[in-house]
């Protein structure tokens, strides 16, 4: 793959110059952007951005939403050596500051006034943020701020610029170098600063090429890009395999309108963490529960047929005739207008990943006849490590190594990887990238976990996370959380689990409800309550949770390595878990540390075997007032069973 | 942080008076608005302020008084002439068109800009069509007005099932698809929560500094008069008792005793 | 969510209700949606938004074109078909003055008279007068008289001027009862035509005037779709949903209501000149009595006020109920050894169009359209239900 | 002279009649603000109860009483009227509280639909004769003041005797009684009336009932003039210019509004008719209140109508 983005987008302008590469739907239609009219977009950006003079290796903060033109803006920064930096839209001002200063940027391109807003709060603590230009015009008229102006106006200037200087942009492009920086990704750390991951053109385009060849994708495919581009997935899908594979890239109207618009659109090639996959599944579950009963009925029946049939048929396994015929009753009748009403009739592939996806959530949409399969990458591979093959797809693996992978496990069970995908190394951070990356190039995936039998690989836990248990009935059996957490996590009423025990003599864990499933199961139970604090406190709903933990006890008792993991004592906590309260990062995994601190007088509670804990945390409020709730949680105690068998002698 | 600038006076109102039978709604009222401006009319229930915007846009013809707009003055006009003039006006309780998608009020409020005849309009088609072509222009103004109110989500639905919340912002939309350089709103907020009000009044005011449209607006809630608006005039019983910048009417101990008498 | 979940796919407003209908396509769920984004304004305004529907409403045409004059007998024709088609026709004119425009009129059957006889006139006092341009001349008679029994609907509303239409109502029919002009001088004081021809084919089989009728039916459908969906029609329903809010935004009632009542009397006198010419062959005044109008009025009110497809669905129902209970009263009456007589069944027919409007006026305003397009909405929501 | 006194004479005989029916519109309307297009039906409906009753009880009962008989029915009818207004109360307005006045328009059309039928159905669709005993032979006046005087119809005169005193009666009472001004209240403001422990619904029921009453006289009188038969229900088209052109509102307007139309009919029939045709009577009225009405949108007598926003 010796090309870069630019020569890419080049090369669909030259030989499908009308085709469509990008569609937003704006002013309630989809408005198509051709490849030769992106291609004139990213010239004159381009031109405009050299004239404001950005220099090659320099990098840009992109912020906003997918919006065609920032997608522009990122092949222009491209074309001209300079590397663009997405970053999460929806964060706090504060977390742009160490990027912005860490990567030295004098240029930032932002979507709207919330994002210019933003970027001023920053000026003086970013000194050298000099240039800001944003998308949408709308309230920024009265703006008069030194160095803000909008791309229009930019777009202008690059225009003037081109109409003297032709051939200027094509050399421009040609400068560039396939081995050059192409884009860096900051990853939220669970811990200390972010870390700026630096990709190269090859790096990203040979992995989007490897995923391109290993589903077949083809330029007819269609998606839709909602999620931030800041994360790897959505720059994957939406940026990279987009310019390797030509297909289009549809930009929905806004976050109210996303269901909408993915009906209208129904893509064919579906990328998503499995939280979106969960919301989506709740929010069926809700509706249908509103249907009258025949349709309940029927929803149910023949969900069960699907949950039987279905996956077979998607596995390419031999079904009797009339299993067959009932699928396809199920089909006329529910699968099918299921799949219509949630945008996914015409999917041809779906991914998920970044998260472990339960069981039940990832059967439920492959039984309906979507072809959801799950990947195993991280932004320091480029995404593309392993992937499960059509036919191949099983809940507790993440497939098979693609093209170009070398895997393998160290001794101390961690999965290492090599690969053309992999990042050059942490910006500016040396010792950081040292602990990933070896001498002889291969990547610390910090992921445990093993190849099984058929060559698929499967995860258990982060490394680090991976602990002992010390002291007490299993003593130095092995712990691990992450496992223990998802496992608690694939019940609809549980949101987030947070597992502690490393070093300790038993597991506890702390237990956040799902607002929205447990509040409706309360309804169905008419169970009244106050608010997310209320509802949390309830003996019911403690009950409720106990059952849930003891399942998973009982699983965990099954599996030898980890029967040690099951979880003692809990609390279901009065508070969600928030990004804006620093407990999960922005892509919703659990900073167990920073929990583990803030609520330490649980933890305590917990161990030290009370029944009840006062606790007052602060919180940060929608509207950023902070203020602090307070209550008193029981401490639930949760039966445990015997391990199949101990692992005393083992250790 | 937006630095409007207030023009001339654009729209005067002079000795307005105004009966139903013996009943005097309104007597002797003058006020003028500057162009760009916020101007408040508040006052207790019955005080006479939706007779006023009804003066003003020609619903209701008072028996004395005359209106000067944009330097033409006139004693009485119909609706229709204020509204060629470039007054818009949204109601006090909804006055939405039932039985229409959001999409079509505020296509609506384009009636007047729209000139293909009936028979164009009869053998529309999507190939050749004058007909087809202006509806798509004006429902592309429309659709930025749509965007501009964030209600995307609902072009299509028939008004009635829509939250008052967003029936007000449908109301507002066909006022804005007017393009009015005077945009009267007869309490905007009224019977909303918290939330509401507020992005409506951030409606109200981006609607003034985008488009610098000049706003008179009756409004309850005196929080939110006195933040946005420029200037006030307070009326009580059909009678002017106040008039000036909300520091001044806050001040002027007539009001405080029209308001606090009167008012919860 | 579940907000936007169900706001998205709502078309359309309850008094337009199911104007795009599914037809026949909401008993399956044969809706998939997915992929049919659109890319232009003219393309997500077009009448059949969704592509089964296009499908569904094509196959309708086919049948009707084709299947229909193979399947249907000379009686199926006379008493069922052409009837629905012409009084489908004058439903839809009236529906624009009542169901979108908000005007009551109880003279629709004068307006039909009027575009009989002005045909019939145009038709015997020039020669050579083609058939086609007799009727729609006829039309044409008829816009000018209901534009002039319209004029108090600027001043007059509601109930008044309901009353003040039936002036039109009895005016017209005295007149042609007592002004032989108009009959040209006929000594029994009912006309009628023969050999008709169009374009030089003959109208005389039963086919050929159901083909002629629902072509014309088919041409009028189109252009009053395309006005109650372009802004005369917005203006229409604005003036009737909320008067006052329309003169403020700019709409001047007298255009809105006179046009109303051009179009409106205009396709209903076309309706009325295919009612004397194509299916009755002569007539006299009685044939478009009061009587007549009621008929069309409730046509449109179980139909569908305000609603294109209602006009259609209210004519075949008024057309055919009577004919079923013709047929099954006296059936049923043989069954529990009653036997009832005709005079019988027309009384009941009374009691049963009467008990029909009360419950569809408390029931349902919007008539069957509205249920059909319901329907629709929850095929395309399913197995949602909302 | 003695001619044109005649048709006057007859139009005002005529005209109370009219007056009669458009009572019964306007009480309806001033109650429950429902345009009561099922007044003819009411009065076909009445008519024939009254007719068949005066058959079936004599002879049910076994006695030959012409008057007894008539009085009996009378009777019977009105409770039968009572009833078919309990039952439109009951089972349609209440269901259709806060309408548009079109709405209730059209219902009261289909009510119309549904009484002509279920009446005939009831009790058949013959010819049938009331005979109350009014005189058929005429009468001539004045022959000392003019020659030849003037030929007056003594039916005439009686039926639009009762129907003056029906009237006046009627009036009367809503102007004096206690149900009069509870209906008064009704028609200012239903939510006042409510609100001071008025029951809309016995309200409705009673001015229904009279408005029953009122056809079923009308029907009585008509029927025993020309026999009780379907076209009695198309007597009601005749009343509808009056109402409107008195104002729907107005009791004195109903009644001035019935001489005016019966007078002007009359003598347009007698003087302009011949120029036109004849049978102009059929539109004479309607015409006239079309051109009333553009002069004034609410009628003579009617309360302005003023927009509020």
């Amino acid at each position: 793959m010796q090309t870069t983005f630019p020569r890419l987008m080049l090369d669909h302008a030259k030989q499908r110059p009308q085709a469509a590469a990008l569609r937003e739907k704006v002013y309630g239609i989809w408005q198509t952007t051709s490849w030769r009219e992106l291609a004139l977009q990213v010239q004159h950006l381009a031109a405009g951005l050299a004239e404001a003079g950005l220099q090659r290796g320099e990098h840009v903060v992109v912020v906003g939403d997918n919006r065609p033109r920032l997608y522009a803006a990122m092949l222009a920064a491209q074309s001209l050596g300079a590397v663009p930096v997405p970053l999460y839209q929806d964060a706090a001002a504060t977390e742009y500051e160490f990027p912005i200063n860490n990567a030295e940027v004098r240029f930032a391109i932002v979507e709207d006034q919330e994002q210019v807003d933003k970027m001023l709060e920053l000026r003086e603590r970013c000194p050298l943020l000099s240039r800001i230009w944003f998308d949408q015009e709308r309230g920024l008229r009265n703006y008069d701020e030194p160095g803000l102006t909008s791309l229009d106006a930019l777009t202008q200037s690059g225009k003037n610029f081109i109409s003297q200087h032709a051939g200027w942009f094509e050399q421009q492009v040609a400068q560039g170098r396939p081995d050059e920086v192409a884009a860096m990704f900051f990853t939220s750390g669970t811990t200390g600063n972010p870390k700026g991951v630096v990709h190269t053109h090859f790096s990203l385009l040979d992995r989007a090429a490897a995923g391109k060849k290993f589903d077949k994708l083809t330029a007819d495919e269609e998606v839709l890009a909602y999620l931030p581009l800041a994360w790897i997935g959505q720059n994957i899908f939406s940026y990279a395999q987009w310019l390797t594979c030509g297909y289009v890239v549809n930009c929905p109207e806004n976050g109210s309108t996303v269901t909408i618009d993915l009906k209208e659109i129904g893509p064919t090639y579906y990328f998503a963490p499995p939280r979106v996959f969960e919301d989506l599944l709740t929010a069926v579950m809700i509706r249908m529960e509103d249907a009258g009963s025949l349709k309940r009925g029927l929803f149910k029946h023949f969900m069960a047929v699907a949950k039987e049939v279905g996956p077979k048929l998607l596995d390419g396994q031999v079904v009797g005739w009339l299993d067959k015929l009932r699928y396809r009753l199920g089909d006329l009748l529910i699968y099918g207008p299921l799949r219509n009403t949630l945008g996914f009739s015409r999917v041809r592939v779906a991914y998920t990943a970044g998260e472990a996806i339960g069981p039940d959530l990832f059967t439920f949409y492959r039984s309906i006849g979507i072809n959801l399969k799950q990947l195993y990458g991280s932004t320091e591979t480029a995404v593309f490590v392993c992937l499960q093959p059509d036919h191949e797809v099983r809940a507790d693996t993440v497939g098979v190594p693609i093209d170009g992978v070398e895997l393998k496990v160290s001794d101390s069970g961690e999965i290492m990887v090599r690969s053309p995908g992999l990042l050059q190394g942490y910006y500016k951070n040396p010792e950081a990238t040292a602990e990933v990356l070896t001498a002889d190039g291969w990547y610390h995936t910090g992921d445990a976990g093993f190849l099984d039998g058929s060559g698929h690989l499967k995860i258990i836990d982060r490394a680090k996370d991976v602990g002992k248990l010390f002291g007490g009935a299993n003593d130095g059996a092995m712990f691990a959380p992450k496992y223990v957490e998802n496992k608690l996590k694939f019940f609809p009423y549980i949101k987030e689990a947070v597992a502690f025990g490393n070093r300790r003599d038993k597991v506890c864990a702390f237990i956040n409800i799902d607002f929205e499933a447990v509040g409706n199961w309360a309804e169905r139970q008419n169970l009244s309550y106050a608010g997310y604090t209320d509802l949390a406190a309830k003996k019911e709903v403690l009950s409720l949770v106990r059952d849930c933990v003891q399942q998973v006890n009982g699983d965990l008792a099954h599996d030898p390595m980890l029967a040690g993991s099951q979880v003692h004592r809990f609390i279901v906590l009065h508070k969600e878990l928030d990004a804006d309260d620093g407990e999960l990062t922005r892509t919703r995994k659990v900073r167990r540390g920073t929990i583990g601190d803030k609520y330490q007088v649980l933890v305590d509670a917990m161990y030290a075997g009370k029944h009840e804990q006062f606790i007052e945390t602060a919180v940060k409020f929608e509207d950023g007032r902070s203020g602090s709730v307070s209550a008193t949680l029981p401490v639930a105690d949760a039966e445990t069973f015997a391990a199949v068998a101990t692992l005393k002698k083992a250790a | 942080m937006a630095q409007r600038k207030i023009g001339d006076v654009i729209l005067e109102v002079k000795n307005i008076s105004l009966r139903f039978g013996g009943v005097n709604a309104l007597t002797d009222i003058s006020l003028d608005v500057r162009e760009h401006e916020v101007r408040a009319i508040i006052g207790p229930n019955g005080a006479g302020k939706s007779s006023m915007l009804n003066c003003i846009n020609g619903v209701y013809i008072p028996q004395e008084g005359q209106i000067t707009f944009k330097g033409k003055s006139f004693s009485h006009m119909n609706s229709r002439q204020v509204a060629e003039m470039g007054v818009a006006r949204t109601f006090q309780n909804l006055a939405l068109f039932k039985g229409m998608s959001v999409l079509d009020n505020i296509m609506s409020g384009r009636n007047l800009r729209m000139k293909t005849n009936i028979f164009q309009q009869a053998f529309r088609n999507p190939w050749w069509s004058a007909a087809e072509r202006e509806e798509g222009e004006h429902r592309e103004v429309v659709e930025k007005i749509i965007d501009f109110l964030e209600i995307q989500a609902y072009r299509k639905t028939p008004v009635g099932r829509l939250p008052y919340g967003l029936q007000k912002r449908v109301d507002l939309g066909r006022a804005l698809a007017m393009e009015p350089s005077v945009l009267l709103l007869d309490e905007p907020m009224a019977g909303m929560n918290v939330e509401e009000k507020q992005d409506m009044s951030r409606f109200v005011l981006d609607v003034n500094d985008e488009f610098g449209t000049t706003i008179v607006l009756i409004e309850h809630d005196m929080g939110v008069v006195m933040d946005i608006s420029d200037r006030i005039v307070v009326l009580d019983y059909g009678k002017k008792i106040g008039d000036g910048t909300p520091a001044e009417v806050r001040a002027n101990p007539e009001v405080i005793a029209a308001y606090l008498g009167t008012s919860d | 969510m579940r907000r936007a979940g169900s706001a998205g796919p709502l078309h359309e407003p309850p008094w337009g209700a199911a104007t795009s209908g599914s037809v026949g396509a909401q008993f399956l769920m044969i809706y998939r949606e997915n992929g049919q984004f659109k890319t232009s304004y003219s393309s997500d305004q077009q009448v059949f938004a969704i592509a089964q529907d296009r499908w569904g409403i094509l196959l309708l045409l086919v049948f009707a074109v084709v299947g229909v004059p193979l399947l249907a007998d000379e009686y199926m024709f006379r008493a069922i078909l052409i009837p629905f088609l012409i009084l489908s026709l004058a439903a839809l004119g009236l529906n624009i003055l009542v169901g979108y425009c908000g005007q009551v009129s109880l003279g629709t059957g004068a307006f039909m008279a009027v575009g009989a006889y002005a045909a019939y006139n145009f038709m015997v006092r020039i020669d050579g007068m083609p058939l086609l341009a007799a009727i729609l001349l006829g039309g044409l008679c008829a816009t000018v008289v209901g534009v002039l029994f319209g004029i108090p609907s600027l001043r007059i509303k509601g109930l008044y001027l309901a009353v003040a239409t039936l002036a039109a109502q009895f005016f017209v029919d005295w007149a042609f009862l007592r002004i032989s002009w108009f009959t040209n001088n006929s000594t029994s004081g009912s006309v009628s035509v023969w050999g008709l021809e169009v374009l030089g084919f003959s109208i005389a089989t039963p086919q050929a005037k159901y083909l002629f009728c629902l072509a014309i039916l088919v041409v009028f459908a189109i252009l009053a779709k395309n006005l109650v969906r372009s802004h005369i029609g917005r203006e229409w329903m604005a003036i009737r949903d909320m008067d006052v809010a329309a003169a403020v935004v700019g709409i001047r009632p007298v255009y809105a209501k006179l046009t109303a009542f051009a179009v409106s009397s205009f396709i209903v006198g076309v309706a009325g000149a295919l009612w004397g010419f194509v299916h009755l062959g002569s007539w006299e005044p009685a044939a478009f009595s009061i009587d007549r109008s009621f008929q069309l009025l409730f046509m449109i009110i179980i139909g569908g006020l305000g609603s294109i497809m209602g006009s259609f669905f209210g004519a075949a129902f008024i057309v055919i109920l009577p004919i079923f209970l013709n047929q099954a009263l006296p059936a049923l009456g043989g069954l529990v050894g009653i036997d009832i007589s005709t005079a019988m069944v027309a009384h009941t027919e009374l009691m049963i169009f009467g008990g029909l409007i009360v419950f569809f006026l408390i029931v349902e305003p919007h008539g069957l359209a509205k249920l059909w397009s319901m329907g629709k909405e929850k095929m395309r929501l399913w197995p949602f239900p909302h | 002279m003695g001619f044109f006194l005649e048709t006057l004479i007859g139009g005002l005989m005529a005209g109370m009649l009219y007056s009669l029916i458009a009572l019964g519109f306007v009480l309806i309307f001033k109650a429950s603000g429902v345009f009561n297009f099922a007044q003819g039906a009411m009065v076909l409906f009445a008519a024939l109860a009254m007719a068949r009753f005066s058959e079936w009880i004599p002879q049910a009962l076994g006695f030959d009483n012409k008057v007894l008989g008539n009085v009996l029915a009378f009777a019977a009818a009105l409770l039968l009227m009572v009833v078919v207004a309990w039952i439109i109360e009951r089972f349609v307005l209440r269901k259709l509280v806060n309408q548009e006045a079109i709405t209730l328009l059209m219902v009261t059309l289909g009510i119309a639909y549904f009484l002509d039928g279920f009446g005939q159905t009831l009790f058949g669709s013959d010819i049938y004769k009331i005979d109350i005993g009014l005189p058929k032979e005429p009468m001539f006046l004045f022959e000392s003041v003019f020659p030849g005087g003037m030929l007056v119809s003594k039916e005439d005169l009686y039926a639009a005797a009762i129907a003056a005193a029906l009237v006046i009666s009627l009036s009367l009472f809503f102007q004096y009684t206690s149900t009069g001004r509870a209906l008064r209240a009704v028609a200012d403001d239903h939510q006042a009336a409510q609100s001071i422990g008025i029951s809309l619904s016995r309200i409705w029921v009673i001015v229904w009932s009279v408005a029953g009453f009122v056809a079923l006289v009308a029907g009585m009188i008509w029927g025993s003039k020309l026999g009780v038969q379907f076209s009695l229900s198309l007597v009601a088209l005749k009343a509808l210019p009056v109402v409107i052109l008195g104002g729907l509102t107005s009791v004195p307007g109903a009644i001035i509004g019935g001489l005016i139309i019966g007078v002007g009919e009359k003598l347009s029939e007698v003087y302009i008719g011949p120029m036109l045709g004849g049978g102009i009577e059929i539109w004479f009225g309607y015409v006239l209140v079309l051109f009333v009405l553009l002069v004034r949108p609410q009628g003579l007598f009617g309360e302005k109508i003023i927009d509020r926003v």
